[in-house]
């Protein structure tokens, strides 16, 4: 590619900002749309950066969407680059990155474990920490709050003495 | 290593259920009329004494747990002397599970397989406190863990502890082993 | 490399790792090297720093714990397995723990109670090899401090008052102190009206004196430990 | 060589007793209850060697120096319930471990202890010998066959595998040494009686493993590939077949295959004394004694081997046998007949 | 003697079969799965199936204060937990911008960095293990309980430390402390000696290591694996200096690499290291200063400030890295732990393809996996 990395994401993010490294430990933010993360994937990957996470956080609280955060890093020198993605709430979709680092494959499955986003033409997009017939999605806000939980302890059973 | 205590002084906890006393052989409370069945009690006696003194643990770890069983088996402490130190990779030929872990969700019905496929006689010790009521990975309304291990196999043996030292885990064993020559009845 | 050059160099490598087990072997039994811990026969020395179940501290003082039931432990226990209850007690100032309920089970051993402990009263008990046929692990920590109860609060009850007797001494030569002070400020002041504004260092340094004293005065109020200890 | 070799028989049980109707089932007691000792002895001592290496203790806790460990494992492992799993071919699953216990029972039987004695004389003694240990082989087969369990099958289809290629270098090596005793102790005798190749080696003072160094070699690792002892324990490969042919045998049955295990390791160790270290042969002490003493002490080297050594590829194993121990095999057997024939 | 890489092409003949490896299996290291197609000994496809530990610790850390969430750090890797204990206060620390004193700097290099030969050398054991070899397990495990001893000593547990704190550790070390840590480096290379004769040097496990489960530099870097797994391929990536942080800087060590990216790279590579972390305690020691193991100023509650936080640390098995959300509560509105295991065993699949059933086990237990650390 003839382009270099930073005018790539300049011209296909929505949104960049700098961030102090010292203080929150990445470089650079950039906000883009879900049309653009492929290309951008693959700019970062030619330009030999490695896609260290993929996580999500549930925003729909507040914006009413899941916002996917993808991390990549230079393991030369560290330049760590920080991708926001949020997802449209309708779909709950995003597209795959694992035909370009295979690595994204499991991160994928643990988001779509996790926090139910799906990711368009996964190749195998099932539940990977949780067992297969887990009926939710664990990190999710509205699930497993401590304060709901029914009061009533299970304390004071009896152990098999037999 | 090397530095040893020899006095004899166990501390011990000053438990709210006190209730942890060996149980008592069932054939020494009753007064047997019968001699055949007291020569078949004998025997019995032997056998017991037999499978007390061989219990051959199932190699099965599940989490932090299962690094102090591996220590337990190692030369620092070694459950060999006691002749439970022969780790049998299959459920088949083994004799008491070692549930060293926490129990997820998802491991629970492989751990019920694993007890099933165990020839009798066979007993669990639960080692460490997520197996004996989840532990540290307790809470409210948590959706990972098996809140214990007697929710899946009878367990015979509790050892407290996050990790429980080997020590624990072979007092563990010296506790079992009194269980079994008591002549614990087994199911199934 | 030919074929019989790493045939010898792969059986030499065979035979040097065969010395080292013969080693260890004649090690062992001439040798008795063994590094095996007799376990039941002999006991390992715990580090002073070992953890196990929390404890209250004897305190010698009263012969007793010191614990406040703030239930500051409860509430930092990350896994939930503090429960305890506690409130005033008919003679002292202080309150009291009625019963604290540890399950030892559920306990991770973070030791964040004991960082939070008003009173410095928790520590780590040594007991290292626990087991039984019973899945109850809670710990009745007070247990052993009932029978003291009454020495306590008697011997409380001394400490309180000395307490308030040397309060009540500090309080008085504070307050001479201050009017002391007034009354040579007044005099100062007399003195100074007509030489001009050169007095400011005498009364701040007063002040800065008088500033850690008062400090340690409110930590009298609630917090025994850190005096007696 | 020499020629002034007389005839040489040994007493077999039958002569002795008279009666070969009284004789047999004599034999047989006799042979199960020192191969029951053994193999205690033989696990105990296992533990414990592996113990010493390991700078641990071993069993120390029942009875003194934890000798009567292997007494308790046995009446555990006799009381404990046998399970028959579902969907296995009954018959084979069953007959396996009398099909691994038998032959290795019978083989015993025909192993000189001394001079004098013998359970019983064959003149085909190493054939019958090799014969009884092939056997093993089928036995492991139809375990993991019979088990309708895929670890147990691999575990199968390797040692079927390992065991036919290795038993190629070891007969090939013993086959040196019924060379040189056929040169050595004249033709009245035949070169495969187990008695009178131990017989030559002591009557004309010459172990074989000073004229057969490299057959000596090749036989002891062959023997320990045949065993299926570390580092050839493919068939029951701890950490990658669970437990491999057995892995779905419980109670006695588990303790049947382990009974012959260790029986077989005193086969072999007791075939490599009469092949390479003279027999009864020795100093001072009675000819029992040298004889079982070199066979105990070979079984601690095969311990030693084991407590020390990671464990071959399959694959390793197999190119190892037939581009190593084979071929030079072969040449050995070659140049022995060469150097008789020359002599 | 070197060998060249064996090419194991999967033939085309026979029918597949498949094989469920674990969750109980002597040699996956606690509960991972692998489902296997198998082409006689030949693997044809591998598919790990993981979580069978999963402990939900990202739910927890939503669930408690970020202080709460101490003791759990340790048991996400319960294997070199120091690390990851020491890696959350420093990450938390990175974010609430809490100065740690000298002393503390030291002692927490000192500990962590023993806790990784520990880590290590438990992995050469069990590895060993998985290849058949008994006797050298034993023997790392003896020199592990020495490290255990020591590290028990002041922080009072074997396994999963709860040493630090946000600022700093909870116990001072004494002079015995360094006395015993720099007795047992100087035992523990003789012990290498050793263990090289008895293991390195041997024959049968340089041919079940060498060519054995290649992983190629562009393999690694698709999968971000990272730790010594990577280090093996040729790439000189250790977050201890590529992000210096916990005072590693101060301090003089190498990374180690080797070019094959097989499994005897792997092992020698962490032999290596080994000799590195000796290195870091002894300068450390060396140069241990006086003074406070707390900061003098401490905040009273520790709240995650608003906004998203990344801090990266090395790990025994690589990049270990903690994603927090504040949102101005003491409570993290979100925690991701980027475990180093968890994308290393997601190479797996790709490196298994076409090697034989045995080196399954050596590959799977050379790169070095925690299960919950995978699972969380």
């Amino acid at each position: 590619m003839s382009v270099d990395l930073p005018t790539r994401i300049d011209e296909l993010s929505t949104a960049s900002e700098e961030c102090a490294y010292e203080k929150v430990g990445f470089h650079q933010r950039h906000t883009i749309d879900a049309s653009v993360l492929i290309d951008l994937a693959r700019a970062f990957f030619e330009a030999g950066y490695v896609l260290e996470m993929i996580t999500c956080q549930d925003l729909r609280a507040e914006t009413q969407k899941m916002l996917l955060v993808y991390s990549f890093n230079r393991l030369e020198s560290v330049d760590r680059q920080l991708l926001h993605l949020a997802i449209d709430p309708d779909t709950e979709q995003a597209p795959t990155l694992s035909m370009i680092y295979s690595g994204a494959n499991w991160f994928e499955r643990e988001v779509y474990d996790m926090y139910g986003v799906r990711f368009s033409d996964h190749p195998e997009l099932e539940r990977i920490l949780l067992p297969e017939d887990a009926d939710f999605f664990a990190l999710r806000k509205d699930f497993g709050r401590m304060d709901e939980a029914s009061a009533g302890g299970d304390e004071a059973e009896e152990g098999d003495d037999d | 290593m090397g530095k040893v205590d020899r006095k004899d002084g166990v501390v011990r906890l000053p438990l709210v259920n006190p209730a942890n006393t060996p149980v008592r052989d069932p054939l020494g409370d009753e007064a047997m009329v019968d001699p055949a069945v007291v020569r078949l009690a004998v025997l019995d006696d032997l056998l017991n004494l037999g499978r007390a003194n061989s219990l051959w643990p199932l190699t099965f770890g599940l989490a932090c747990c299962a690094i102090e069983m591996m220590a337990a088996g190692a030369s620092k402490y070694d459950m060999d002397r006691f002749g439970a130190g022969v780790f049998r990779p299959s459920a088949r030929q083994a004799d008491v599970m070692i549930l060293a872990g926490t129990i997820s969700k998802k491991m629970s019905p492989v751990i019920r397989q694993l007890w099933d496929q165990m020839p009798s006689p066979k007993w669990a010790i639960a080692m460490g406190g997520c197996t004996i009521d989840g532990g540290p990975f307790k809470y409210p309304n948590q959706y990972a863990i098996e809140e214990g291990a007697d929710k899946i196999v009878p367990v015979d043996i509790y050892i407290p502890g996050c990790p429980p030292r080997p020590e624990a885990l072979i007092a563990g064993i010296l506790q079992l082993k009194e269980k079994v020559k008591a002549g614990r009845r087994f199911e199934g | 490399m030919g074929y019989f050059a790493k045939l010898f160099s792969g059986s030499k490598s065979l035979v040097s790792g065969m010395g080292v087990t013969l080693k260890e072997l004649v090690g062992t039994t001439a040798q008795h090297k063994a590094v095996t811990l007799q376990y039941p026969k002999e006991k390992p020395v715990l580090a002073p720093a070992y953890r196990s179940a929390i404890k209250l501290i004897r305190f010698e003082e009263t012969n007793s714990h010191d614990c406040v039931a703030c239930k500051a432990c409860e509430r930092i226990c990350p896994s939930f397995c503090i429960k305890l209850d506690g409130g005033k007690v008919e003679g002292i100032k202080k309150k009291r723990v009625q019963t604290f309920e540890m399950d030892f089970a559920l306990c991770s051993l973070c030791g964040l109670c004991l960082d939070v402990c008003p009173t410095a009263t928790l520590e780590y008990s040594k007991a290292y090899d626990e087991a039984g046929y019973n899945r109850d692990w809670r710990v009745d920590l007070v247990a052993e401090f009932r029978d003291y109860e009454e020495e306590f609060i008697r011997k409380q009850r001394a400490i309180e008052e000395a307490a308030a007797a040397e309060k009540a001494l500090k309080a008085e030569q504070a307050k001479a102190a201050k009017e002391k002070a007034a009354k040579a400020k007044a005099a100062k002041e007399a003195a100074a009206k007509d030489a001009a504004p050169k007095d400011d260092a005498a009364p701040k340094a007063a002040k800065e004196d008088a500033a850690p004293k008062d400090a340690s005065g409110a930590n009298d109020g609630h917090t025994d430990a850190e005096d007696k200890s | 060589m020499s020629q002034s070799i007389t005839d040489y028989a040994p007493q077999t049980i039958t002569e002795l007793v008279g009666n070969p109707w009284l004789a047999m089932p004599m034999a047989a007691g006799i042979i199960m209850g020192a191969l029951t000792v053994n193999v205690l002895m033989l696990v105990w001592a296992e533990r414990k060697v592996s113990a010493w290496i390991q700078r641990r203790m071993g069993p120390t806790e029942v009875g003194p120096y934890g000798l009567l460990q292997t007494l308790a494992d046995m009446l555990k492992l006799i009381s404990k319930q046998l399970i028959t799993p579902a969907n296995i071919d009954k018959p084979l699953y069953h007959l396996a471990p009398l099909m691994a216990f038998a032959p290795v029972v019978g083989a015993v039987a025909l192993f000189p202890v001394s001079r004098d004695y013998v359970l019983l004389d064959n003149d085909l003694g190493l054939l019958f010998v090799f014969a009884l240990g092939g056997m093993a082989v089928i036995a492991i087969f139809m375990a993991g066959w019979g088990s309708n369990n895929k670890y147990a099958l691999l575990g199968a289809v390797r040692s079927v595998a390992q065991n036919i290629s290795y038993e190629i270098p070891l007969i090939l090596s013993a086959l040196s040494v019924v060379l040189v005793v056929n040169a050595m102790g004249g033709s009245t005798a035949s070169g495969l009686n187990l008695s009178h190749i131990a017989w030559v080696q002591s009557h004309e003072h010459v172990w074989f493993i000073l004229l057969q160094p490299l057959a000596a070699i090749i036989y002891f690792i062959s023997a320990l590939a045949e065993t299926n002892r570390a580092p050839f324990d493919i068939p029951e490969a701890e950490s990658e077949l669970v437990a491999g042919f057995h892995t779905e045998y419980s109670g006695m049955r588990f303790s049947l295959f382990f009974f012959s295990e260790y029986t077989n390791m005193l086969i072999v160790s007791m075939l490599a004394v009469v092949l390479f270290l003279g027999g009864w042969d020795g100093p001072l002490l009675p000819g029992p004694a040298w004889f079982f003493l070199k066979s105990y002490a070979l079984i601690f080297v095969m311990m030693w081997v084991r407590w020390t050594f990671p464990r071959l590829r399959f694959d390793q194993l197999m190119t190892f046998c037939w581009t190593v121990l084979i071929p030079l095999s072969i040449l050995n057997l070659l140049a022995t007949a060469l150097a008789i024939s020359v002599l | 003697m070197t060998n060249p890489p064996r090419e194991l092409s999967p033939s085309t003949e026979g029918e597949l079969y498949t094989l469920n490896m674990g969750p109980q299996h002597p040699s996956m290291h606690g509960v991972l799965r692998l489902v296997l197609q198998l082409r006689g000994e030949q693997i044809v496809n591998a598919k790990p199936v993981i979580g069978y530990s999963h402990r939900a610790h990202e739910k927890m850390a939503e669930n408690r204060s970020a202080l709460q969430f101490l003791p759990n750090s340790s048991r996400i890797d319960y294997l070199s937990g120091m690390i990851y204990n020491l890696g959350y206060c420093q990450a938390v620390e990175k974010i609430l911008q809490i100065e740690v004193p000298d002393r503390a700097v030291h002692i927490r290099i000192i500990a962590a960095e023993l806790n990784r030969i520990s880590s290590h050398l438990l992995w050469f054991g069990t590895f060993l293990l998985d290849l058949g070899g008994i006797t050298p397990f034993l023997y790392s495990f003896d020199d592990r309980e020495q490290i255990l001893d020591i590290l028990d000593s002041v922080t009072g547990s074997r396994l999963t430390y709860c040493y630090g704190r946000f600022g700093g550790v909870t116990r001072d070390v004494d002079d015995e402390f360094l006395e015993r840590s720099t007795a047992f480096i100087k035992l523990l290379r003789t012990r290498l000696l050793m263990y090289k004769r008895l293991v390195t040097d041997n024959v049968i496990l340089r041919e079940r290591c060498i060519g054995v489960g290649v992983i190629s530099k562009d393999t690694a870097f698709r999968f971000d694996v990272t730790g010594p797994s990577l280090r093996a391929s040729g790439v000189a990536y250790d977050v201890r200096k590529a992000e210096p942080y916990g005072g590693y800087d101060r301090f003089d060590f190498e990374v180690p690499t080797e070019e094959d990216g097989d499994t005897m790279s792997r092992f020698h590579v962490r032999i290596r290291e080994i000799e590195q972390s000796c290195r870091l305690i002894e300068q450390a020691i060396a140069s241990m200063p006086e003074g406070d193991i707390l900061p003098k100023k401490m905040p009273k509650r520790f709240q995650i400030p608003k906004g998203e936080f990344y801090f990266a640390c090395e790990s025994a098995r690589g990049h270990f890295g903690i994603y927090m959300v504040g949102d101005g509560s003491d409570i993290p509105f979100k925690m991701k732990l980027r475990t180093p295991s968890f994308s290393n065993l997601s190479a797996m699949p790709e490196t298994l393809r076409g090697t034989m059933l045995a080196d399954t086990i050596a590959i799977v237990g050379g790169i070095d996996i925690v299960m919950p650390e995978i699972d969380r």
